[in-house]
């Protein structure tokens, strides 16, 4: 028993880890008063644009050395999921576009970005069959050496690839910045109120712009721990499911704080993967089971709202444009 | 001596088709104290925000100590030390004061919030604030905000400091102790510009006026070669004695009673205080106040648009005598009821009109439930549209034009004329001249003297005091939420009235305008 | 079940006729996935094998990819017909009864629907399915499985009674319980103490929720691992831990080199080269078309000697022989009981009318007859030693 | 800090202002060049890739939207799906309530249709059922978007989070739904009624979809009247554009905000018993296939405007079905149109800007030193 609410917790806390880094990314985008509804695709674009790097190095390297697959593939994931967060900022920053449409249509994109190079990618290598990459999987999954020599608690805490710990790592450090730095307040206030910042001197469009991208490549990194280390190298369309929107309800479960991002990921994770652990659901019955992560950010929506706290509510210029010359 | 703090020289600005600024040239020296004087919309924020970063001039120059300054952002004007407190504050709700105060700032060293607190401490004690470092904006009350914001700009220690109606919402004891700082930094050399409508004020505290009407800089006088007349007129223009045709009230019945009518908002601030007066048909009643007196609390809880606390408001049915308590009813139910209210609100586009509707759908805010239908009916609203065009002669391209292209006197037209043709027997206007020229005016003040002939009770919110008192009946006089007299404006003298005005100010309303 | 290609090797390239036989043919395949799903590239591999043997052009071989199992495979198949395909073939179950509309719209375009249970009562003339003995492929995997569980029994690794396998399937129904169960009678042939928990994804085609099961099954004491779903999910968890695993339709050798057994798979090539040759002859061909070892449509993928007990490809071709002789038959009712008792009669749901009652009565002769009344296998029962999770 | 000398003190080259008003047909004027534009932009990714002449690819494109009657009518069919579901969002839009949950609300509204059509389809005369089935999608619809309307009139609670939630659970009930209906566990419930042909929506004139299509139809046209000419669409307008005016004029927000998600719902369920009842004959978690986010893009992109609708939801359908016609004659995967699909959107929206700004040159040269 104790044995398998181990593994329950272990497994909550991988399918976690991607909720982990999109709600991260998320919450500094968000901090800055774009309301990034991109991130699901940019989490595609995070995965698929990982596997093209890892892929164009395993293919053209026969004995691909661990420490570059990982480092070529993290590169082109971070590469991609900036360019797609850039388009994001240019088009709401710059351009002063809708941040609601531009979020959906930046998520049909990425979407389409990943399904279509998962698709084809091997195709243009003229290989044929699915994509897996051995060596960089392994890579990624690679753990702490004493991990397996500390029992069930090692088992459970500390068995996971680099990347599981690097999320973990980032929601506190995105933490501290937002709470205990100078550039953290500005960027709070630019959420809060644009006029304010812009008055107080913060360079308005750069801090947007960065969050943006910023927060993109954070999130990002969620599909990628996705396609490397929990799927291990494979590339599955649309297997990243709807992680992305998700990792946008967790936002506002943690209430904008990434430290509550941290645990709110793992209670998700458990959430999400619930039915395999239940024993004796019928095959209908965990259907309906498989509704709990939803049904639970309702819950918590109807109940933050209801309570209508000051610090529990989103920035308040979130999702609006803001052009200074106007009233 | 040495080159002036700040030199403007032919500035102009631009929004859109309105010119806030032209040719503006100002000069404020070190060690001085300079008041800019003018009317609503004369440009004085604009021309101000324009040294702080925050509006780009479309022509002119900036000078700073004698060399040209290119204020681009608000860091730029940090830079030149220069700081401005705003008329609108500019904090972040959720912040505590420390962290508003050091938003933005580039200090080296670590950002430690209790190093800031100290350091606000300090400030507090040397000047004789009171306010706790650590409190959240949204936990403070108006002038602790405004306090907030003054120390905002002592601890990043600007040369240069703008105050854009910084008394507005202060109590006099704090107005006093705002004073008493500004002096000491005057004598520490710092210029400082203060903006206020209060001319006592700017007798009081400042070197020198500057006035600016109509976006042109129209002179500076020194302040202790001036008085109040002499200001006003700059302001105003020439003396234009307003010839308005004031009928005497007739059939004056009463229309609607206010009785006790007191709201506390939820900083527990008293914007309305016990409030009782009658409006008659027939007359004009004149509301005179300070900006923020609970003008607006006051109108809008007669249209049902905002709750109050205690009170009665009864309205006088003209054709049956009937009383209607309009306590908690909504417009729509207090329109069914059968009272004819017409309310132009001070926020035009953002309450009376929508701005990207058209000027006929406009119309049909008021109109559109008439008739059991369940469509729209634009005959009728297309027609008033084009009468209200012809007969207020607003200037647009045509009826389809959304109001939020049209110029704001315009649209002032469009709204008055609105509110006008639902033949009301009570209405109510709230600064209802305010961005229009003469001519408008004019036309505006005549259009709510027929209304009174035609035995309407009308609600006159207005700031120029000589306007009231040629125009209205009876003028009541609110202040920080009170009634501090009634007068008869036949009778009434500016000075009475002005007393009246701050008569009572203590604690103040929270939105300055 | 038709044994017409029997003989036939399967490169038989004794009669392979000219291309110009072809050259009025044109080929559809509606898949629903693409590539990367594994059943669905066994699809498409196997078409471009024989696309390349009979030596078709790219302009004769379309396949559409990513069809739903809606109106949008009706569309497709009618716009596959506009195109000009004489033989349109679909790859999933939710295929079928869109397949059939289109069949009985276009009689005169051959439609071959893959694992489909109408066609051979439909009495649609242009209207096929078709599937493989592929319990006998299960059967034989579980042969090798159960080799690689006996040597953990007899290394001391495990005790007899830890002999706990575990199986990963899609949906709780016929082609999977088939599949499972004769997988199961495989590993009992070699370790009859051997017992079986399965669990089910509800899902083609999940890769998250087939490694958690995976996971779970493993953390119960499985000592290796089976999956009829159609990702790498499970496979790569297996590798993660250190469990061996049994595939299907691919071999994962390569995602799995020190875990990877081997894998059954069902071999299409000689089911479109049968089809697409009886087109192009203008003959009829079998409305419900059962594919066999001796067709080479049943296959074993290569052992994985790294992992694979010793002695297996002995008592694999052992076995073999006695499954082609008739001396073996998979679903032998004295291999296992169904609640405790002895199955000796099972009315099996042959005809697909949508009531799911059993209408056929399949045990005769000591043995259950999978795959003989129709192509699609409806042997539904949870025998004895398999555990439901 | 008191030293300025360092800091490069020259005036800004650009500064934009909002612009007054555009003509309308200057206005669409760039919106056409953004189209192209994108295109272009497209032409050069679909050449990359393929190698082809880019004419010939657009060809292919045309032709898999209009090459054959067929594909014509498919291509009907799937415009009226889009423009149904696009529909049903635009009031809610219109009223700036954001909604994204129009995929949840049409599945839900569909699976409401197959419980009638699955459970007592042989029970009752074909024209009962069918309308049966019309009300309980429409009703479906409205509980659907009801739920997260009701919480928002009340409390505020953010509505795109809690629509997009709903979505997921439809899903999960249509899994569970045919969990429960197909008792052999394949959960595939393939045609229903394929026999009796209960619950279909019957063929007009030889052609399956054309029911379908003329509902659509017609229902444009009365969004378009409702919109623009009745008391409820103008309600809307101001609502959308300032709760502050609505409040002036004495509108219940609550409830406008209440009426028009049950409006937006119920188009939804229309567009869901559409999709079961006139096109699929069946339900799957697939049914609204991405369409109630796509709707919000062709929505948004006609301005809200119904009849602009038309064309904005056939420039998606035509990228969606061409580029699925160019993944297979080049083998390439078929999420192409969604690339495709959203530069164009990203062309489009980005092109509102020059719309709605115009970029100064700030004038008189001189320079600081
Ligand atoms: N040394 C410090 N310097 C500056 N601010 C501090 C310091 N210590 C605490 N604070 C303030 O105290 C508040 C609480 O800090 P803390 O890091 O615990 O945040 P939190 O409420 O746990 O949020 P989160 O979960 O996002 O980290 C923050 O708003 C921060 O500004
Ligand atoms: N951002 C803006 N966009 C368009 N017009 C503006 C803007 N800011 C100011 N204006 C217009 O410019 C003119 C000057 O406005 P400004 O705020 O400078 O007046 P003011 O003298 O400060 O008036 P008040 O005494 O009411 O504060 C007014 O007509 C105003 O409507
Ligand atoms: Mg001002
Ligand atoms: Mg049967």
């Amino acid at each position: 028993m104790l044995f398998t609410l181990a593994q329950f917790i272990k497994a909550a806390i991988i399918q976690g880890i991607p909720l982990l880094f999109g709600s991260t990314g998320e919450i500094i985008t968000e901090k800055s008063g774009n309301l990034n509804l991109g991130i699901p695709g940019i989490m595609y674009v995070g995965g698929i644009s990982g596997i093209i790097g890892g892929y164009i190095y395993e293919h053209s390297n026969e004995n691909a050395v661990p420490f570059l697959c990982i480092l070529i593939s993290l590169l082109s994931s971070l590469f991609g999921s900036a360019l797609m967060s850039l388009i994001y900022a240019f088009l709401t920053q710059t351009l002063k576009a809708n941040q609601n449409v531009t979020g959906l249509a930046l998520t049909t994109f990425g979407i389409g970005l990943g399904n279509f190079f998962g698709g084809s990618l091997l195709k243009f290598f003229g290989e044929s069959g699915s994509i897996s990459l051995i060596n960089t999987g392994l890579a990624y999954k690679k753990t702490l050496p004493f991990a397996d020599k500390l029992g069930l608690f090692g088992e459970t805490f500390l068995s996971f690839g680099f990347l599981a710990y690097l999320a973990i790592i980032t929601a506190v450090v995105s933490s501290l910045f937002l709470n205990r730095t100078r550039a953290g307040l500005n960027l709070r206030a630019i959420g809060e109120n644009p006029a304010t910042a812009d008055a107080a001197g913060i360079n308005i469009t750069k801090y947007k712009y960065l969050s943006t991208v910023i927060g993109g490549m954070i999130a990002g990194l969620g599909g990628l721990y996705f396609v490397m280390d929990y799927t291990a190298g494979a590339w599955t369309n649309n297997g990243f499911g709807d992680r992305g929107w998700l990792a946008i309800a967790i936002v506002i479960f943690a209430l904008w704080k990434p430290k509550s991002a941290i645990w709110s990921s793992f209670i998700f994770g458990g959430l999400y993967i619930i039915c395999v652990y239940i024993p004796g659901l019928s095959s209908s019955a965990k259907e309906i089971i498989k509704m709990l992560p939803y049904l639970v950010t309702i819950l918590v929506l109807i109940f933050i709202s209801a309570r209508k706290k000051k610090e529990h509510q989103p920035p308040a210029s979130l999702g609006l444009s803001y052009f200074r010359e106007d009233r | 001596m040495s080159a002036p703090a700040i030199e403007l020289k032919n500035i102009t600005k631009t929004f859109g088709s309105i010119t806030a600024n032209k040719n503006v040239c100002l000069t404020v020296n070190n060690g001085e104290i300079l008041s800019l004087l003018g009317e609503n919309g004369s440009g004085k924020t604009t021309l101000m925000n324009m040294i702080s970063g925050i509006y780009f001039p479309d022509a002119g120059q900036i000078f700073i100590d004698g060399k040209e300054a290119v204020i681009k952002s608000p860091k730029d004007a940090f830079d030149y030390k220069i700081g401005m407190i705003h008329q609108h504050f500019k904090l972040v709700d959720i912040f505590t004061a420390a962290e508003n105060i050091v938003l933005g700032l580039k200090e080296n060293g670590k950002y430690n919030i209790k190093e800031v607190e100290k350091k606000v401490a300090e400030i507090s004690s040397k000047y004789g604030f009171d306010i706790n470092p650590s409190k959240k904006i949204y936990e403070m009350s108006v002038s602790e905000k405004q306090t907030v914001e003054i120390i905002k700009v002592l601890y990043r220690g600007a040369n240069i400091l703008i105050l854009d109606e910084p008394t507005a919402v202060l109590t006099p004891q704090e107005t006093q102790k705002l004073f008493a700082v500004l002096r000491k930094m005057k004598e520490d050399g710092k210029a400082i510009v203060i903006i206020t409508h209060k001319l006592h004020e700017v007798l009081d505290i400042s070197d020198r006026v500057s006035v600016l009407r109509k976006g042109e800089y129209i002179g500076t006088l020194t302040t202790s070669e001036t008085n109040e007349e002499e200001l006003t007129e700059m302001m105003v223009g020439k003396k234009i004695s307003l010839d308005i045709d004031r009928s005497a009230p007739v059939n004056c019945e009463d229309r609607i009673t206010v009785e006790n009518l007191s709201f506390e908002n939820t900083d527990g601030v008293k914007l309305l205080n016990n409030i009782s007066f009658t409006a008659k048909s027939g007359e004009i009643l004149g509301i005179a106040g300070i900006a923020g007196s609970g003008q607006k609390e006051l109108l809008e809880a007669i249209a049902g648009l905002q709750k109050y606390d205690s009170g009665k408001i009864i309205y006088k049915d003209p054709k049956s005598g009937d009383e209607i308590d309009l306590r908690d009813k909504t417009p729509y139910r207090i329109r069914e009821l059968g009272v004819r209210l017409s309310f132009v609100p001070e926020d035009r586009l953002g309450m009376g009109l929508v701005g990207n509707m058209d000027i006929t759908d406009n119309m049909m805010l008021r109109s559109y439930r008439k008739g059991k239908s369940a469509f729209l009916k634009r005959s009728a609203p297309k027609e008033l549209a084009e009468n209200i065009v012809k007969e207020l002669e607003v200037a647009t391209p045509g009826i389809s034009t959304p109001v939020r292209r049209l110029s704001g006197g315009n649209v002032q037209k469009v709204l008055v004329g609105r509110e006008i043709s639902l033949s009301p027997t009570v209405l109510m206007t709230a600064y209802p001249v305010r961005g229009l020229d003469i001519n408008s005016s004019y036309l505006i003040y005549n259009l709510l003297n027929t209304q009174k002939e035609k035995g309407v009770a009308v609600i006159f919110v207005g700031e120029d005091l000589d306007v009231l008192i040629d125009l209205c009946d009876r003028i009541m006089v609110l202040s920080s939420g009170a009634v501090t007299g009634i007068v008869d404006a036949r009778t009434a003298t500016k000075e009475e009235i002005g007393k009246l005005m701050t008569k009572n100010s203590k604690g103040g309303a929270d939105n300055a305008e | 079940g038709s044994k017409t290609l029997a003989d036939e090797p399967e490169n038989g390239s004794e009669s392979t006729p000219a291309a110009a036989d072809y050259a009025d043919l044109k080929i559809g395949l509606i898949c629903l996935h693409d590539e990367n799903s594994t059943y669905d590239n066994n699809f498409i591999l196997a078409l471009k094998e024989v696309q390349a043997e009979l030596g078709l052009s790219d302009d004769q071989v379309l396949i559409k990819t990513n069809i739903p199992e809606d109106d949008n495979c009706l569309t497709t198949a009618e716009e596959l017909v506009d195109e000009g395909c004489n033989i349109i073939f679909a790859d999933s179950f939710g295929h079928e009864t869109y397949i059939m509309q289109a069949a009985q719209e276009n009689p005169d375009v051959q439609f071959c629907h893959a694992t489909g249970t109408h066609a051979h009562n439909a009495g649609i003339p242009n209207f096929h399915n078709a599937f493989a003995s592929i319990y006998e492929g299960r059967f034989l995997a579980g042969v090798v499985a159960g080799m690689k569980v006996k040597e953990m029994i007899d290394s001391g690794k495990i005790t007899a009674d830890k002999a706990k396998i575990g199986y990963v399937g899609a949906f709780p129904y016929a082609e999977v319980k088939s599949g499972y169960t004769s997988f199961f009678l495989g590993v009992r042939y070699i370790v009859p103490e051997a017992t079986m928990e399965v669990t089910f994804t509800n899902s083609w085609f999940d890769i998250a929720l087939e490694r958690e099961a995976a996971l779970k099954l493993i953390n119960n004491g499985c000592v290796l691992i089976s999956q009829h779903a159609d990702s790498e999910g499970a496979p790569k968890a297996c590798e993660e831990k250190g469990i061996p695993n049994v595939a299907y339709n691919i071999n994962t050798a390569s995602i799995g080199p020190n875990t990877a057994l081997v894998s059954s798979r069902i071999n299409w090539a000689p089911y479109y080269k049968l089809a697409i040759e009886a087109v192009s002859k203008g003959e009829s061909f079998d409305a419900d078309w059962t594919g066999t070892i001796a067709t080479g449509s049943v296959e074993l993928l290569e052992v994985n000697e790294a992992v694979a007990a010793e002695g297996t490809d002995e008592k694999l071709e052992e076995v073999k022989g006695k499954i082609e002789s008739g001396e073996i038959h998979v679903y032998d009712i004295s291999t296992f009981t169904y609640k405790g008792e002895t199955l000796d009669s099972y009315q099996a749901d042959v005809i697909d009318d949508g009531t799911f009652q059993g209408d056929t009565e399949a045990v005769s002769d000591g043995y259950f007859h999978e795959s003989e009344y129709r192509s699609a296998p409806y042997f539904d029962v949870d025998i004895d030693g398999i555990t439901i999770l | 800090m008191q030293n300025n000398s360092s800091k490069n003190t020259r005036e800004p080259l650009f500064h934009i202002a909002k612009r007054n008003a555009m003509v309308w047909w200057k206005a669409w004027l760039i919106r056409g060049a953004s189209i192209i534009a994108s295109l272009v932009v497209c032409a050069i990714i679909i050449v990359s890739l393929t190698r082809q002449n880019p004419l010939e690819v657009y060809g292919a494109m045309v032709k898999g939207s209009f090459g054959t009657s067929r594909k014509f009518w498919a291509m009907l069919q799937s415009l009226s799906i889009l423009l149904c579901i696009s529909l049903a969002v635009t009031p809610a839009f219109k009223m700036k309530f954001w909604n994204l949950g129009a995929e949840g609300q049409v599945l839900f509204g569909g699976l409401c249709s197959m419980v009638l059509m699955f459970m007592v389809g042989d029970r009752i005369p074909n024209a009962l059922l069918i309308i049966a089935m019309l009300a309980a999608s429409i009703l479906g619809g409205i509980i659907w978007g009801l739920l997260p309307a009701v919480f928002k009139a009340k409390w505020g609670t953010n509505e795109s989070l809690f629509t997009l939630m709903m979505n997921y659970i439809a899903i999960q009930l249509v899994s569970f739904a045919i969990m429960v209906w197909v008792p052999s566990g394949s959960s595939v419930m393939g045609l229903v009624n394929s026999g009796t042909r209960a619950g279909w929506l019957p063929d007009l004139f030889g052609q399956k979809y054309l029911i379908n299509i003329l509902i659509v139809a017609v229902l444009t046209v009365i969004m378009f009247i409702y919109l623009k000419y009745s008391k409820h669409g103008y309600e809307i307008s101001v609502v959308g554009e300032s709760e502050n005016t609505a409040r002036y004029i004495g509108i219940d927000v609550k409830k406008v905000i209440i009426r028009t998600m049950v409006l937006s719902g119920a188009i939804c369920g229309l567009s869901g018993f559409l999709l079961v009842s006139g096109t699929n004959h069946t339900i799957s978690k697939e049914l609204a296939g991405g369409n109630g986010f796509t709707a919000i893009m062709v929505s948004w992109l006609a301005k809200f405007n119904p009849i602009m609708m038309v064309l904005t939801s056939l420039l998606v359908v035509f990228l969606q079905r061409g580029a699925g016609e160019i993944a297979t004659k080049f083998s390439l995967n078929t999420s192409l149109a969604d690339i495709l699909t959203g530069i164009i959107i990203f062309f489009i929206i980005g092109s509102e800007f020059f719309i709605n700004y115009k970029i100064m040159r700030t004038n008189s040269g001189k320079e600081g030193k």
